[in-house]
């Protein structure tokens, strides 16, 4: 494989990121939303140059193709406009800037400071659908059970929030 | 020691004035006249007791000590031992000085019935003067410092609580007050010497610390003279001696009785009581300073009176005139005549005082003497005791001031010349303004309308006046001296009474004191017999304005307090209020809220502000840990 | 079950039934709150005269097992330190409740909380357990601050509760680390909160210097700050000036000694090194007490004012002895402590008094008081001559020995101290009968404490500094015994008593 | 060109998340921002997945569909909790959330 | 899989359902009595948990996910009587909600199963996923009043900030995993050696305890507690303030002494910084504070940086003191909250509370208990607590200084605290009643509510033998 494409992936990844935060162009939430999908199909496929073949799957099917649509959709239901520009307090901007730097910059020395296993062993294990799927009911049975309890509240959640009858 | 009841009368003495007064403010405050009768019986009953103690111990003289522990701190293993008992202390000194106590108190509360009658608050009066002479006996018994400083403190504050006793009037009320704070400054002194002796020496007792100093003189080592000194601060304050004499003019407002009882016989006494009681503590510099103390105050006093227009004050002068006379003496070496002319002022000052008393309640308490004037016929009784009083203050031959007087001058002869002739000044003084009122009050033309209408006090006054008069005129020659000299273990009145009669004409200074007698009487009769005013301010008017507003010493302490007390505390109160509640706990105080103030305004509710607070937090934490 | 128990019970346990009464029947709930003092008073009367004040060690001890797990047990117990302070703790709060009756709003609350403080406070002295020592403490210290608030006088009485709050809070809070401390110093298998256990360890080991140099400060300020320690001392006049009658007298007179009986019980004989090492700075400190304070109380022109600020001045007596580390001078401390309780009650009870008939605390506006109120004016009389250190009172010997102790570590600050006992402290109370009750000044409208039920709290108090200021030997006696061996273990092997020994 | 190892994907990843944070930060509208938290919570996965490769370990992988799932819940909530506010409101903006302050 | 192990999260998940189907069959106006069957049934399961042995070594379950020991069944219990208190205070709300209050019931049931999930968990797996089932719920139940605004906009923010809080912790997670190649606390523990030198690793743990501080509302991510308090229902606010915080600290205390004790020990610098940042950030901040809950809000994040103390002496005594603290915490919360609950249905600002004392003399006493125990004084919980806590920080004192000077900045918090505590106390007794003052409706439920927690807050106090064992009991399965 050709670090070239990961390159490319890698690069694609940040710039739609980039756009999603700060698109120098548009301040529209559905830009932003779309940016988002972009973003979310390029990282599928850095989960394939990784052997992650169904959460590269699971990536574009629930992320960009369930989660995404539903921004979407809201945003679209809301009519929301743009962000008015005038409003961007520099001083918080360059703050937020600042802090988030630093973070970044102590992030990137501590990762390449420690020593991780870094060379490329040879795939033993696919990250395909049963090898996930079978650890998934077997040793991660119990968070898994939980999640199904997260759903069951998250739809009560929504159903209760979404209801007409306002007091 | 012994048991302290083993000998009842000591206690029976010192205590019946207690019950007295505890009875009196418990019970009977509301009903005048029983609480006087039971304050004199009590008096009347320590008198007897005191005579028949007296008589009982003539025999064997040696001091008695016996005692009970009144609070004892002590520890074998830490080495440490304060033991302050509660004692009777029985020797010359002791006897003599209870037998005065008690002898004079008993005519001066006699004297009260009649002159406080009528007063609203008779029986608190009588409850106070029964208090004071328990605090006075105590003194006298006591056979350590600190239970002398007990009761020396206990006859301070009586004499407030009797200087104010008419605390309605200001005067009053200031005076008590002023009395009261000037003899805590003198016992400043007398408490730091009391602990200063007790950590040389180890203990309090008198006669332990005299057996102490007699079997090892240097154990007081250099400090003596700052002991000296210290206990000498004491008598200072008690005695009124320079420069603590301010309080004593000004307690003049009390009660004339009280002025007899305190400020001439007993409590003033206290002071040259202690000095003599504790003489052995004394080195040659204390006693020097001790001296001319006493001098300087004598002299000073004298000056200051010879310029009062208010009888008491005339008195009270001259007593602090006297008290340097006494003081003097113990400085001299002498305290058995400093002893002795005690004894004897108190016979003839306590007459002056209840004399002028007398004066003043005929003259519904008036006491300037430019008001009075003829009053020899008007009050016959108080004329001749008065005149009997004022000849034996001013050292008459033959009369008991006399004798002592010139103890104290013979001692000044033998041993400080300059001191002497001060002296002899003094007693020129004495002699000037004691004629001066005798003229200007007794003699001389009316100058009011109250002294044409003046009369006789009742008998229940003027029979302690000739009492005191008998004491007054024969004080000098029924020995006190020769008691008071520890010569011999048991009383044997050696001289007859021609040879104490005539004893002190064998000494030269006895004749300067006669001369100084002459003179003053003279210069006295010349100035005054007739006079209508003052003539001195006129001939000498800057020396006499200052011997009238007495040397400016009270603006000099007023001034003194201010700047120091007064500066300080105001320095404090500001400190206090601006400093340390003001800055150091308004200013935390302040400071913590702003801070809360500030830091809430971190609170925006803008979820941009937390997110961004959130992520510095994190940066921080991040660089904290994984970039420093 | 050992009397100590009942005279602290007894209040809390009122104070728990007043809780079931009715609000509208006053009068039960004043009746069950002087019953309840009124036992402990004369149970504590009862212990006072049946203790033997030779013996070392504690009497009427009672122990039993309550946090095990903890370190922490009931333990009470008194010896000669404590006895005298719980025999006055007992007759003030009865005091204070006798005086309270001129409290008409919310009297429910008032007695409980009243009640809770006598109670807890009087567990305090009576506890051998530092926790239940620490614990008792507390639960007296809370309810002053509401009752400040609550039932206080004055304009500033707001800022004084919020003072008195965070000062005092600050200072025992510093005592509890301290404390806390103290205990976790004690080796893993030793490790108790009992008093007696705590030092009998210490007796034969000694605390780590390190250790010591940590713990000292922290339980000095906190028990100091507790105290009015100079220049802690801001918060006891403001306090003591809004508090009600009652309070102020359990505060001023019973729980501030807890701070000094802590010192001379716990910190001094343990922590031996750092108490030579700080014993001159707590005499300077005390100067502050007594020469500053007393400036400031000659200044001040509200009565409560004065009667606070000379109130820390009496403090200063106590650090001076504490701060001699001698037996005479600790001894006078312990003195010291039991006269001020009663004075210092009497004292407010007689402000408040005063302020209930003339309706003014300034002392410019009274005067002439004596002349209409010939009862409360002689007892005011000889409560200001009591502060001023008159013999006769239970203040001089204390404060007598405090300076004779004193003496061997410092001659001039004693000097100093000796002009504070006697002329700043005259100045300040003559003053003050001078200008409250001398004078010509008339008061129609004003009465005397005539009866019986009236005088009592006054006389009470009265006697009690009558009584060990005549006879101080019931104090000392008892009092000697116990502190000998925390003198003797506070001198260490330093020996530094210097003074009054043959 | 050096061999694409682990250290390059967690730079991506990091870059990433702190994108999604500054994101958060800056933006003023909710749902602008909510997105930026799902772009934090996708350079999660992105490490994850890698770490799981790298480590040979399967088990960052089911992570991952935990991380996914529990996003897509969040938002259904969230998203739901906007539209009630909006309804209320109607704004999404921040400025406009801070009833509650100081 | 050994299912026994998880009856009791079992149970209640079960009840959670129970509530939901029994709402479809029961009429609207006897729905808020299903609150007595959850409270019922939860009381069984507690009494249930007594069936546990305590003293048998720790159970693992579930591919070494999960650990039954007795820390996770203090936590439990804990969690078990703080949605009791929950549902009780939800009961008595009940006519503030338009509808769905049998729901309410049930997402509370569902957010307690979660936190006694995350009470055992071993797993990071796990505990994300728990943490997340409590959040999400809370996301819920914060906005539950949505007609009201306030509780709306607590919502999304508790929603953002709590999702970027998880972001984090998921980040550190997956470093964690990246670094170790385990999620399992057991295997962490062993393999922690090797990692301490690794700084990715210290990056992951950092991040996840950054997670967690948002829980727990500590220092640096402590600012959404007063407004989040505020908006949200009153029952809400209570298990948040008491059943997420103490999760947060079930799961902090597992992950820092379970699986990193050895890191936890070289920490302790970092942990005492943000114990006295977040006590002094809470202290100062609600002093000039009006709205009773958000003044809750702020004491919740001292309270937190209190709890810290305990953490940061990395011992068993510290932890035991934790628990202790948080037990105290319960009684006290309850009793202010059942307090606020009844007094502050129109307004939580300070001055509904004026004269409270005049109005009900029963509630008055109960919140000034309540903050006498919050302010740490004798003889109520809060002082036992604090004590044991202080405690804790001074035995490490001696080694290391700075805990002395942690413990001093806990004394001034105390001190400050005093000032706003006491200003409650103050309103309610000496101001005066406002004049349009409608009578206090004080229900029986109620009522039992705030006596039994007085109960509580006295019985912590005075009879610590007991709870303070527990205490003890539960910290043996940590490591230090």
């Amino acid at each position: 494989m050709h670090p070239l494409i990961f390159y490319i992936f890698a690069a694609l990844t940040l710039l739609c990121g980039a756009l999603v935060v700060a698109n120098p162009f548009s301040r529209n939430p559905v830009t932003s939303a779309m940016f988002l999908i972009l973003t979310i199909i390029f990282m599928a496929c850095l989960f394939v140059l990784l052997h992650a073949f169904f959460l590269s799957a699971v990536q574009v099917l629930v992320y960009a193709g369930a989660v995404m649509v539903l921004f979407v959709f809201v945003v679209m239901l809301l009519d929301l406009p743009a962000e008015e520009r005038r409003k961007i307090k520099l001083m918080m901007a360059g703050l937020g800037i600042l802090s988030t730097g630093v973070i970044a910059y102590a992030m990137i020395r501590a990762v390449r400071e420690s020593t991780l296993r870094d060379t490329l062993a040879p795939p033993t294990i696919e990250g395909s659908m049963s090898a996930v799927g079978s650890l998934l009911f077997t040793r991660f049975a119990l968070p898994f059970e939980l999640l199904s309890l997260l759903l069951l509240a998250a739809m009560i959640g929504v159903i209760l929030l979404s209801k007409k009858d306002l007091k | 020691m012994n048991d302290l009841f083993h000998e009842p009368l000591p206690n029976l003495i010192l205590f019946l004035p207690l019950l007295a007064a505890v009875v009196i403010t418990l019970f009977t405050q509301k009903n005048g006249h029983l609480s006087a009768v039971i304050s004199v019986v009590a008096i009347l009953g320590a008198f007897g007791a005191a005579i028949f103690l007296f008589c009982s111990r003539l025999e064997s003289l040696s001091p008695r000590d016996f005692a009970a522990h009144w609070l004892t701190v002590d520890s074998k293993t830490l080495g440490e031992s304060l033991r302050i008992t509660f004692g009777f202390l029985l020797d010359r000194l002791s006897l003599l000085m209870m037998l005065i106590v008690t002898g004079v108190g008993s005519m001066i509360h006699i004297y009260s019935v009649g002159y406080m009658r009528g007063d609203r608050s008779f029986g608190r009066f009588f409850a106070c003067l029964s208090f004071f002479t328990f605090s006075m006996l105590g003194i006298v018994f006591s056979d350590n410092f600190l239970q002398m400083f007990i009761f020396w403190e206990l006859v301070g504050v009586s004499s407030y609580l009797l200087i104010g006793f008419w605390y309605e009037r200001g005067a009053a009320a200031d005076a008590a007050k002023k009395a009261f704070l000037t003899n805590r400054i003198g016992d400043f002194g007398f408490l730091i010497g009391i602990i200063f002796v007790w950590s040389m020496a180890g203990t309090l007792n008198f006669i332990d610390l005299r057996n102490h100093l007699t079997s090892n003189p240097v154990l007081l080592g250099g400090s003596a003279t700052a002991i000296g000194l210290l206990i000498f601060c004491g008598a200072v304050g008690k005695s009124a001696q320079f420069p603590l004499h301010v309080w004593l003019p000004d307690a003049m407002e009390g009660p004339t009785p009280v002025s007899a009882l305190i400020h001439a016989a007993t409590m003033v006494a206290a002071g040259v009581y202690m000095l003599s009681r504790v003489f052995f503590l004394f080195n040659e510099t204390s006693l020097t300073v001790i001296a001319w103390t006493g001098g300087f105050t004598a002299i000073m006093a004298a000056l200051i009176a010879v310029q009062q227009d208010d009888i008491k004050r005339i008195l009270a002068y001259s007593t602090l005139s006297q008290l340097g006379y006494m003081v003097m003496a113990v400085g001299l070496h002498e305290p058995p005549a400093g002893m002795f002319h005690l004894a004897t002022h108190a016979f003839f000052k306590a007459l002056l005082f209840l004399g002028a008393g007398s004066v003043i309640h005929a003259l519904h308490h008036e006491q300037n003497i430019w008001k009075m004037g003829r009053l020899k016929d008007k009050m016959s009784i108080t004329f001749w005791t008065f005149l009997i009083g004022t000849l034996a203050l001013s050292g008459f031959p033959f009369l008991s001031g006399f004798y002592s007087k010139d103890s104290i001058l013979a001692a000044a002869y033998r041993s400080n010349l300059p001191l002497f002739y001060l002296g002899v000044v003094v007693a020129f003084c004495t002699t000037f303004y004691m004629f001066r009122l005798i003229f200007v009050v007794f003699l001389g033309k009316s100058k009011s309308e109250a002294s044409d209408h003046a009369h006789e006090s009742p008998f229940i006054m003027t029979g302690p006046l000739l009492v005191l008069a008998v004491l007054a005129l024969v004080g000098g020659v029924i020995g006190i001296e020769e008691f008071v000299i520890p010569k011999y273990h048991s009383i044997q009145f050696v001289k007859t009474w021609s040879e104490r009669t005539m004893e002190p004409f064998s000494v030269a200074s006895t004749y300067f004191g006669i001369g100084a007698f002459v003179v003053g009487l003279a210069l006295s009769f010349a100035l005054y017999a007739k006079a209508a005013s003052d003539p001195l301010p006129r001939a000498l008017p800057s020396l006499m304005s200052a011997m009238r507003n007495r040397f400016y010493f009270d603006e000099l302490y007023a001034w003194l307090i201010a700047m120091t007390h007064e500066a300080l505390a105001e320095v404090a109160s500001l400190v206090d209020r601006w400093v340390i509640s003001g800055m150091v706990v308004r200013g935390a105080h302040g400071a913590t809220e702003f801070m809360g103030r500030a830091l809430r305004l971190l609170q925006t509710g803008n979820l941009q502000t937390y997110s961004f607070l959130f992520a510095a937090g994190i940066a921080l934490a991040l660089y904290l840990m994984l970039l420093r | 079950m050992s009397p100590l128990t009942w005279i602290f019970i007894f209040p809390l346990l009122a104070a728990v039934g007043i809780v079931l009464i009715p609000r509208n029947y006053r009068f039960v709930i004043r009746c069950v709150a002087l019953a309840a003092t009124a036992i402990s008073m004369l149970l504590s009367i009862s212990m006072f005269a049946s203790f033997m004040p030779g013996v070392p060690g504690f009497q009427f001890e009672q122990q039993r097992a309550w946090a095990g797990d903890l370190g922490i047990s009931y333990h009470v117990g008194v010896d000669g330190l404590n006895i005298g302070l719980i025999l006055m703790g007992a007759t003030v709060a009865f005091a204070a409740v006798c005086v309270s009756s001129s409290i008409k709003t919310r009297e429910k609350e008032f007695y409980i909380l009243l009640l809770t403080m006598a109670g807890g406070i009087l567990g305090a002295f009576a506890s051998l357990d530092l926790f239940c020592f620490y614990f008792l403490h507390e639960l007296a210290l809370v309810p002053t601050f509401i009752m400040i608030g609550v039932w206080g006088k004055g304009e500033r009485k707001n800022y004084a509760t919020y003072q008195i709050t965070l000062y005092l809070s600050l200072g025992a809070l510093l005592a509890l680390l301290g404390l806390i401390a103290v205990y976790l110093q004690l080796p893993a298998g030793h490790r108790t909160f009992d008093i007696p256990q705590i030092i009998e360890f210490y007796r034969t080991h000694r605390m780590a210097e390190s250790a010591q140099r940590i713990i000292f400060p922290m339980l000095l300020f906190g028990f100091g700050i507790l105290v009015s320690l100079w220049p802690f001392h801001t918060w006891a006049p403001l306090g003591y000036g809004s508090a009600p009658t009652g309070t102020a007298m359990i505060h001023a007179g019973v729980l501030k000694k807890f701070g000094l009986y802590g010192l001379i019980r716990l910190a001094l004989p343990i922590m031996p090194d750092e108490a030579q090492r700080w014993a001159v700075t707590i005499m300077a400190l005390s100067l502050g007490n007594i020469i500053y304070c007393g400036f400031v109380a000659m200044r001040q022109r509200n009565l409560n004012m004065l009667i606070g600020n000379s109130s820390v001045a009496h403090m200063g007596f106590a650090f001076l002895g504490i701060a001699s580390l001698s037996l005479v001078g600790i001894t006078g401390a312990a003195v010291v402590m039991v006269a001020h309780g009663f004075l210092a009650a009497l004292t407010f009870a007689l402000s408040g008094y005063l302020h209930e008939q003339t309706g003014t605390l300034e002392i410019d506006r009274m005067g002439g008081l004596l002349r209409r109120l010939p009862f409360i004016g002689a007892v005011t009389i000889m409560a200001m001559m009591a502060g001023c250190g008159l013999p006769g009172f239970a203040g001089f010997p204390g404060e007598v020995l405090s300076l004779f102790g004193s003496w061997g570590r410092s001659q001039v600050m004693t000097g100093v101290a000796v002009w504070g006992a006697l002329v700043i402290g005259g100045v300040y109370m003559t003053r003050a009968i001078r200008n409250i009750l001398h004078g010509e000044k008339e008061w129609p409208n004003i009465l005397d404490a005539t009866s019986l039920w009236r005088r009592l709290p006054f006389g009470l108090l009265l006697a009690g500094l009558l009584l060990f200021g005549c006879f101080p030997r019931l104090l000392t006696d008892g009092i000697k015994v116990s502190v000998e061996p925390i003198v003797g273990m506070a001198a260490g092997e330093l020996h530094a008593v210097k003074g009054g020994h043959r | 060109m050096n061999p694409i190892g682990l250290h390059h994907y967690l730079v991506v990843s990091v870059l990433l998340f702190c994108l999604g944070l500054l994101g958060v930060i800056i933006r003023r509208n909710v749902i602008v921002i909510y997105m930026s938290l799902e772009l934090m919570l996708n350079a999660a996965n992105l490490a994850l997945v890698a770490f799981s490769r790298f480590n040979d370990n399967l088990n960052g992988q089911v992570m991952v569909v935990f991380i996914i799932t529990v996003a897509a819940a969040e938002v259904a909530v969230g998203l739901a909790l906007i539209v009630a506010l909006f309804r209320r409101r109607q704004t999404t903006h921040v400025e406009d959330l801070t009833t509650m302050r100081l | 899989m050994n299912l026994a192990l998880i009856v009791p999260e079992i149970s209640v998940v079960a009840l959670a359902l129970l509530i939901l189907l029994l709402d479809l069959w029961t009429p609207v106006a006897a729905k808020v009595r299903l609150g007595y069957l959850a409270i019922g049934g939860l009381l069984l399961i507690l009494a249930m948990t007594w069936a546990h042995d305590l003293s048998a070594a720790p159970a693992v379950g579930f591919g070494g996910m999960f650990q039954a020991d007795g820390l996770g069944l203090f936590f439990k219990r804990f969690f078990i009587i703080a949605a009791v208190a929950a549902i009780a205070l939800a009961m008595d709300f009940s006519a503030r909600i338009a509808s769905g209050i049998s729901e309410l019931y049930a997402l509370m049931l569902i957010a307690l199963s979660g936190m006694m999930f995350a009470a055992s968990v071993n797993d990071l797996v796990l505990a994300f996923v728990a943490l997340e089932l409590i959040s999400v719920t809370f996301y819920i139940l914060v906005s539950f009043q949505r007609g009201r605004l306030l509780s709306l906009e607590a919502g999304v923010k508790y929603l953002i900030l709590s999702a970027l809080s998880a972001a984090f912790l998921v980040f550190g997670i997956a470093l964690i995993f990246g670094a170790s190649g385990v999620t399992n606390f057991t295997d962490l523990n062993h393999a922690a050696p090797t990692l301490v030198l690794n700084k990715a690793f210290w990056l992951g743990l950092l991040l996840v305890l950054i997670g967690l501080s948002f829980k727990i509302a500590a220092f640096p991510l402590q600012m959404w507690a007063p407004d989040v308090y505020q908006g949200a229902p009153t029952p809400v606010t209570a298990f948040l303030a008491i059943g997420s915080k103490a999760a947060g600290f079930a799961l902090a205390l597992r992950i820092l002494f379970i699986a990193f004790p050895l890191i936890a020990a070289r920490w302790d610098k970092l942990l005492i910084v943000t114990s006295g940042v977040t006590i002094l950030y809470g202290n100062l901040c609600a002093i000039p504070q009006r709205s009773l809950k958000r003044l809750l809000g702020y004491s919740s994040i001292a309270n937190a940086g209190y709890l810290l103390l305990g953490v940061s002496a990395v011992s068993a005594s510290g932890s035991s003191a934790v628990l202790y603290y948080l037990a105290g915490y319960l009684a006290t919360l309850v009793a202010v909250f059942a307090v606020i609950s009844v007094v502050g249905r129109e307004s939580d600002d300070i001055s509904a509370f004026a004269g409270l004392h005049q109005r009900s003399p029963f509630l008055a006493a109960g919140m000034t208990l309540g903050m006498v125990s919050l302010a740490g004084i004798p003889p109520l919980a809060g002082f036992l607590g604090k004590f044991l806590l202080l405690r804790s920080v001074i035995d490490r004192g001696f080694s290391d200084p700075a805990y002395f000077w942690l413990a001093g900045v806990a004394v001034i918090g105390v001190v400050i605290s005093l000032y706003y505590y006491f200003g409650v106390v103050r309103t309610m007794y000496w101001q005066s009643v406002p004049a349009d003052a409608a009578p206090l409706q004080f229900s029986a439920p109620m009522k039992t509510l705030l006596a039994l927690s007085v109960i509580g807050m006295l019985y912590l106090g005075v009879c610590p033998s007991a709870a303070f064992n527990a205490t003890v009991e539960a910290v043996k399965s940590l490591r230090f």
